[in-house]
């Protein structure tokens, strides 16, 4: 391939081809500031408009400054990064925004987050020499996301995750000029819309303009209330992000620390999801089987591929789009509402406390979650199954607000029954995870025999879209994985077409499934976090004593004790749900 | 209508359009032959080049005048629409400007049928690609 | 009918109607009775011959003879002389001011001789609608002559030897776009036609597709042949819906003919034309916009590279040249690239079409050689200003371009020449503006005009523009300040140096060149409070003059919010923090006592 | 946003257009412009309507609606009063002219009148600069419009004269 030459800053430069001159300056550590362009290499995800126009630099010939994070390099290119003529203009174009901002960064939820506030930090803004109207639209709260659209500079990232890279199609840039905002149609709201609440509109919004519905005060109230018991139940992707937020290095797993934590904050139990996860592997995973059995006997009622359900915004992805084939997913709950189910009943019961007198708080990598816990059909009598979803961020938030050293607290331990966990569980927080714990137990029960390698390594992986058969004592299983909605969606188109011959497909909406989840310390563009996680979680499996969900002894407890056998009446109850059609559920 | 196969076919077209309006022009009866452009472009058709245009074919229809009325684009004269280009036989054509009925009914009556030119002539100021 | 062997035209536009032409054609009239030659000499009225400067203006037929500035007492000399005698009156006669000679037939004026038509050769002359008026005018016959006898390469080279340049505002060479485009490799190529002509006052694309719409078809049919295409799109707007019928028709005759469709005149070119229509977005005419809208998006404009030339339409290599372009191409091909390189100036080819609006006597659709001057077309052909009022500005380019003033009028009109005296040639609107104008208010009704328009893509056009009309609009308030008029400057400036397209780019154009050009109007409006054409209502005071008013309480008893005050039969007394400038005292006072200031 | 049932013969109607450009995402502006010239605006309810037709998001639906200023998201009146605002009538008073309108009618561009007599809406050029300032009412052209006249030009659409009403 033939280089090219050219010279940034002064400073001979040696690029591929199609480079830009944002990436060429980066290779030779010239940072040049960015505000609307975002890319997540690894995931082949890129934001680049060129609208916000932070990033002009001089290009000696040029009349006009080129934007860098779209002009490619060109051979003997002389470049400028920050003449004062591209600083001037660099300012200029910030302080416009901020004349069309909100100064409201005391009270935004964004604050200290915010990359616009740290741009016009790294560009000395301190007076905005502009002032006239301001754009203002209604604020819109649905069940998990806030849309503040004062706060929006149009940098179009949300749009861009929305429609392309989960093909959700709920936001669209409406109106134009001055108007011109990013909206659902008819600019009703959220909670009108199609909209999954995957959250990752919210994941890499720059400003406050989206973020999540924030239930820190209600949970500080619940634990502040001495008639209340409160529990809580971290999911696994929480503890291979929660320490980003104080300064460790991405994928440091934090698991003894975050449980010590919510200890010291006040939760009179803290348990693991991890726990409910298994128990979706022995719900799921028999039905899986039942199914598979049926069909291999030649049943023609049943249909395969099994689809996983533990993802919300997936759920009602497919309860919006693909109406028609709610009956293929797992009818299993997520292991949220497993949890919170088991916790209001059997857990009510072992420690005598009333349904409406215990809390179940969940931590999760999510903001779906929070429309999950509120669905009307995860309640009794009005009473949710579980309370209040945070998010990481927002337990980061309460740990940080009580004052606690996080990086100095010591390792502690969950409390048990709904503490213990295997490693099937954990793997649960990444992509392929919940259908690797799922064969792992499959096996086991299929066969009867015991499973010598737990790892099925071509389960594992990135890629947006994977296909891998797993010989289960000589039937070889077809599995499709899908992370991203829009992944998701070419599996689900196969499946509809009759393409399809997977027998099981996991989907996570969210890019490298909950480790890249809504409601995860926020990115930032660096993509390379998303991966350290994913590390983290197959780290934590691999460090588990038990690695299969049937193995977990307080699991069998439970059955034993309380729920039978899987999929029985009283797991049906509590553990199953059922999907609903949704495609007209659109109101303007 | 015949397909343009080639070249010399189109050539063909062109000859046969072009002594067409040359048998028009020599015709036997050349003082009965007048030739009326009326500009109906959308300035034209806003400013009232619709009503002219009619008016004149039922007129000259009226009068048993024999004269072709056909449209044509806009002559660029737009601060005097509707505007008309009138050739009589064996004379250069005269443009005359903010023609409505009356004024129809004038280059008519007077312009047609007398020769005589009439108030509102508008000059010609631009050279062709043919000259 | 009478036998007339003479007539006397006199010019009754309203410049030479101001300067007595009515009086002037009595004379005639008169002497001409007195002379008893009324049975052979008539003498008619006229339309404005365009010659204003000079005016008023008398023309003999059939010797085309050309008087002018002539006075009334003329009158008689002229039928003495001229009718009765036959020999010109050689004072009235015009004198060539770069020859020194005097020149007595009009066709060999160099006024004639501005005027040029090229692209509007057809417009005014054919049957739009009838294809063999079209083909009786060369039509077709390019195309013929590409296919039969030329090599794509050698049908670029042409259009490159002629120099022309795109006619939409740019002024990008066609023949190097069309080499463009034929050097990227694809299966699928596009010829698109850029009819989404949204400059306010500029209608000359649409007098073309409404008035000869064939030349367009085959320009664009050549194009294809050029770069290998074999569809063209028309992106047109859809509030032009005559241009849209004769299009349609257009497109039907030449089909049923064979000169779209399959195998083109036998020779195998396969070349079809489909219309899509624009909805009302002015950057649609920036060509990537343009070319989301034609495929069904928002015409949002994106970064270029890559240049439609390669990803364009669908993602194929597309051709985009707009209607003035193209009707320019048949011709090229027909008379030579030669013949058209000899029109114009050095680096601006052939001609251009301007739609002349505004504060002027002609106003209309003219056609120059590149080169004309502003004064040329303003004065000789535009006819002057209307009533007699003085040239204050001209505005050309649109949107984008700026306002130029009488210092600017004898600049050869060419792109690098508007360019470099801070205005463009955009798509060629021309308005021309009085001294009743004010400069500040003209530039606010362009930026209005860019907010509107502005996709709001990127900041410095979404935001940047807003602050400026924000600006402008307190200054005409009044509450300007003189450090606003270098933000002004220095804003405009960063919006023009950062914006993603051609529509930010150039929005400030009007504000920076009315400040360059008018900037004492400005200094008026925020520091002594005062708008110098009289149109910034804000800055308007009504006052009454007290040595004029009779104190008959008219004025007292009209004023709505009740700021007049004063005894009857005494002077009265405006209030000016009460008065809202509605102008009732002002239009009902008998005795001319109220004045604004 | 109350949302209201389209009848049968629009849904129709909207799908008959869809259909004549293949269901294609790509004609979703021909799409438009067919159902706006059949129904004179474009409601929410079709919107929705023509984002299933074309399998698309009736997000982006929207988008492209609110993009244009052609599209309209609400019924013109009766008789649609557009003023042009090219340069060259705004040079010769059209301002003037669309200020009297929105006084006479007390109403606001873009807006209907309670009694769906009256819109008024601005258009760019209609190339008719030579009769700047230039108003249209329906399909007449009105031209030279001073501010005085436009009570007269409206009071030829007050009482419905049918002459007038096309």
């Amino acid at each position: 391939m033939e280089m090219i030459k050219l010279t940034i800053d002064k400073k001979p430069v040696v690029v591929k081809p199609g480079t830009t001159i944002l990436d060429a300056a980066s290779s030779i550590g010239i940072k040049i500031p960015t505000l609307c362009h975002m890319k997540l290499h690894d995931m082949g995800i890129e934001n680049k408009p060129g609208g916000c126009r932070v990033c002009v630099v001089e290009v000696e010939g040029r009349r006009n400054l080129a934007p860098a994070c779209v002009t490619k390099a060109e051979e003997g290119m002389d470049i400028n990064t920050h003449s004062m003529r591209a600083i001037n203009a660099r300012r200029t174009v910030t302080e416009l925004i901020l004349s069309d901002h909100p100064a409201e960064c005391l009270t935004c939820a964004k604050s200290g987050e915010c990359e616009l506030q740290d741009l016009a930090q790294e560009l000395g803004i301190r007076e905005i020499h502009y002032e006239g109207e301001q754009s203002h639209y209604r604020e819109d709260t649905s069940p998990a996301i806030i849309r503040e659209m004062d706060k929006c500079i149009l940098c179009r990232r949300c749009e861009m995750m929305c429609n392309e890279v989960q093909t959700v199609g709920v936001l669209s840039a409406v109106n134009r000029g001055f108007d011109a905002v990013v909206a659902p149609a008819f600019e009703m709201n959220l909670d009108h819309s199609a909209c999954t609440y995957c959250g990752q509109c919210v994941a890499v919004c720059p400003t406050g303009a989206l973020t999540e519905v924030d239930h820190t005060g209600a949970v500080i109230r619940a634990l502040s209330d001495p008639s209340k018991t409160v529990i809580v139940q971290t999911a696994p992707a929480v503890r291979a992000a929660l320490g980003e937020e104080f300064d460790l290095e991405a994928g440091t797993l934090v698991t003894g620390k975050m449980t010590a934590a919510l200890r010291r904050l006040g939760f009179d139990y803290v348990f693991d999801t991890d726990f409910a996860a298994d128990l979706t592997i022995m719900e799921e995973g028999t039905e899986f089987l039942d199914r598979l059995n049926r069909h291999l006997k030649g049943d023609k009622d049943v249909q395969l591929p099994i689809l996983t359900s533990c993802c919300p915004a997936w759920v009602k992805f497919f309860e919006h789009q693909f109406p028609d084939m709610k009956d293929i997913p797992s009818t299993a709950r997520s292991p949220q509402q497993m949890f919170g189910a088991i916790a209001k009943t059997y857990f009510a019961d072992k420690i005598n406390v009333k349904r409406e007198d215990l809390v179940v708080v969940s931590i999760m990598p999510c903001v779906a979650k929070k429309y999950e816990s509120a669905r009307e059909e995860f309640a009794t009598d009005g009473n949710p199954d579980v309370d209040f979803a945070i998010t990481t961020r927002e337990l980061a938030s309460l740990i940080k607000l009580a004052n606690l050293k996080f990086n100095s607290l010591p390792e502690e331990d969950f409390d048990q029954p709904l503490g213990e966990s295997t490693g099937a569980g954990v793997i649960f927080g990444a992509t392929g995870g919940v259908i690797e714990a799922a064969v792992r137990t499959a096996y086991e029960i299929q066969t009867g025999k015991s499973l010598e390698k737990v790892d099925f390594e071509q389960l594992r992986g990135l890629e947006g879209v994977r296909e891998a058969t797993v010989d289960v004592d000589g039937l070889e299983l077809r599995i499709g994985i899908a992370h991203g909605l829009g992944n998701a969606r070419k599996l689900l188109e196969d499946i509809r077409s009759g393409k399809s011959n997977f027998h099981a497909i996991e989907i996570m909406s969210c890019p490298g499934g909950c480790i890249g989840g809504g409601g995860q310390p926020y990115h930032h563009g660096d993509d390379s976090v998303i991966k350290k996680r994913f590390e983290a979680i197959y780290k934590e499996d691999a460090g588990k004593a038990i690695r299969k969900s049937h193995e977990n002894p307080h699991i069998v407890k439970l059955y034993e004790e309380f729920l039978g056998k899987p999929m029985s009446d009283k797991a049906h109850h509590l553990l199953h749900t059922n999907y609903f059609d949704r495609s007209n559920k659109i109101e303007s | 209508m015949a397909k343009v196969k080639s070249l010399a076919d189109l050539k063909k077209i062109k000859d046969e359009v072009q002594s067409k309006m040359k048998l028009r022009e020599n015709s036997e009866q050349p003082e009965k032959m007048v030739q009326v452009k009326v500009a109906m472009a959308t300035c034209g058709i806003a400013s009232g080049a619709k009503e002219t245009m009619n008016y004149m074919i039922e007129e000259f229809d009226h009068q048993s005048i024999e004269a072709v009325v056909t449209q044509t684009g806009c002559m660029g004269y737009c601060y005097a629409e509707p505007t008309i280009e009138v050739t009589l036989p064996g004379k250069e054509p005269v443009v005359f400007g903010h023609v409505d009925k009356k004024k129809a009914q004038e280059v008519i009556e007077t312009y047609v049928k007398k020769g005589e030119l009439i108030d509102g002539v508008i000059p010609v100021n631009y050279k062709t690609i043919d000259e | 009918m009478a036998d007339y062997k003479m007539h006397m035209l006199v010019c009754g536009g309203t410049g030479c109607r101001a300067s007595e032409s009515k009086k002037i054609r009595q004379n005639l009239d008169a002497s001409i009775q007195a002379n008893g030659l009324e049975d052979s000499v008539q003498v008619v009225e006229t339309g404005c011959f365009g010659f204003c400067e000079k005016g008023p203006v008398v023309k003999i037929l059939p010797d085309n003879t050309f008087y002018v500035q002539v006075r009334p007492e003329d009158a008689d000399q002229i039928v003495a002389e001229h009718i009765v005698k036959g020999r010109q009156v050689k004072h009235l006669l015009y004198e060539d001011p770069t020859k020194q000679e005097v020149i007595a037939d009009s066709k060999d004026m160099g006024f004639y001789k501005k005027q040029v038509r090229i692209a509007l050769r057809n417009c005014g002359f054919i049957d739009p609608e009838n294809i063999d008026e079209y083909i009786s005018r060369d039509g077709y016959a390019a195309l013929a002559t590409c296919l039969g006898d030329m090599t794509p390469e050698q049908v670029i080279d042409t259009m490159k030897e002629s120099g022309l340049r795109g006619r939409g505002g740019g002024g990008f060479p066609t023949g190097l776009k069309w080499q463009f485009t034929r050097n990227s490799v694809s299966e699928q190529k596009y010829v698109v036609c850029n009819a989404d002509e949204g400059d306010p006052g500029a209608f000359m694309d649409r007098s073309i597709l409404e008035g000869d719409p064939h030349s367009v078809l085959e320009a664009m049919a050549i194009c294809g042949y050029a770069i290998g295409a074999d569809t063209g799109l028309i992106y047109i707007r859809a509030e032009y819906p005559l241009a849209i019928d004769r299009l349609k028709v257009a497109i039907k005759q030449a089909r049923e003919i064979g000169l779209l469709g399959n195998d083109i005149m036998g020779t195998g070119f396969n070349f079809d034309v489909e219309l899509r229509y624009g909805a009302g977005a002015f950057v649609c005419g920036e060509e990537t916009a343009l070319i989301h809208s034609m495929e069904g998006l928002r015409g949002e404009p994106t970064f270029k590279p890559p240049f439609p030339a390669v990803e364009g339409y669908l993602k194929k290599p597309t051709n985009v040249n707009n209607v003035e372009t193209l009707a320019n191409v048949p011709v090229i091909i027909n008379k030579g690239a030669e013949w058209f390189a000899s029109i114009g100036t050095d680096k601006s080819k052939g001609t251009k079409v301007f739609a002349l609006a505004g504060k002027i006597n002609n106003v209309g659709l003219i056609e120059v050689p590149m080169g004309t001057t502003l004064r040329e077309v303003i004065f000789d052909i535009g006819g002057g200003i209307k009533d007699g009022k003085k040239f204050k500005a001209v505005q050309t380019g649109g949107p984008s371009g700026g306002c130029l003033t009488e210092e600017h009028l004898d600049t050869p009109i060419d792109f690098d020449n508007l360019l470099s005296v801070g205005s463009m040639m955009g798509s060629g609107g021309m308005i021309v503006m009085d001294e009743d104008d004010c400069m500040v208010s003209v530039a606010k009704f362009y930026l209005e005009f860019t907010l509107d328009e502005s996709c709001g893509k990127c900041t410095p056009c979404r935001i940047g523009n807003k602050r400026l009309y924000e600006i402008l609009d307190k200054i005409t308030q009044g509450k300007g300040t003189k450090e606003d008029l270098d933000r002004l400057r220095m804003l405009g400036n960063v919006i023009k140096d950062t914006s993603l397209c051609g529509l930010g780019q150039t929005s400030p154009n009007p504000i920076l060149s009315t400040l360059d050009n008018f900037y004492d109007e400005y200094l008026a409006h925020v520091e002594d409070g005062r708008c110098p054409a009289g149109q910034c209502k804000a800055l308007l005071q009504y006052k009454i003059i007290d040595d004029k008013c009779t104190g008959c309480t008219l004025c007292f008893r009209q004023c709505p919010v009740a700021a007049i005050s004063g005894e009857r039969k005494s002077p009265h007394f405006i209030d000016q923090s009460l008065c809202i400038k509605c102008g009732v005292c002002y239009e009902k006072c008998k005795f001319d006592a109220i004045e604004i200031v | 946003m109350s949302k209201i049932k389209l009848a049968e013969h629009v849904i129709e109607t909207v799908q008959a257009i869809c259909a004549q450009y293949n269901n294609e995402e790509g004609e979703l502006i021909n799409v438009l412009h067919g159902t706006q010239s059949k129904l004179g605006y474009l409601p929410a309810e079709v919107q929705e309507l023509i984002a299933k037709e074309l399998d698309m998001s009736v997000a982006k639906v929207y988008g492209v609606v609110t993009f244009y200023s052609f599209f309209t998201m609400t019924p013109m009146g009766k008789h649609p009063i557009s003023i042009c605002t090219g340069t060259a009538c705004y040079v010769r008073g059209a301002e003037q002219v669309l200020e009297e309108f929105k006084r006479q009618l007390k109403l606001e561009v873009g807006k209907t009148t309670d009694d769906g007599k009256f819109s008024i809406s601005c258009l760019r050029c209609v190339g008719a600069c030579g009769l700047a300032p230039v108003v249209m009412v329906g399909e007449k052209v009105y031209g030279r419009v001073s501010p005085q006249q436009v009570r007269k030009i409206i009071s030829e659409y007050q009482d419905g004269c049918p002459s007038h009403a096309e």
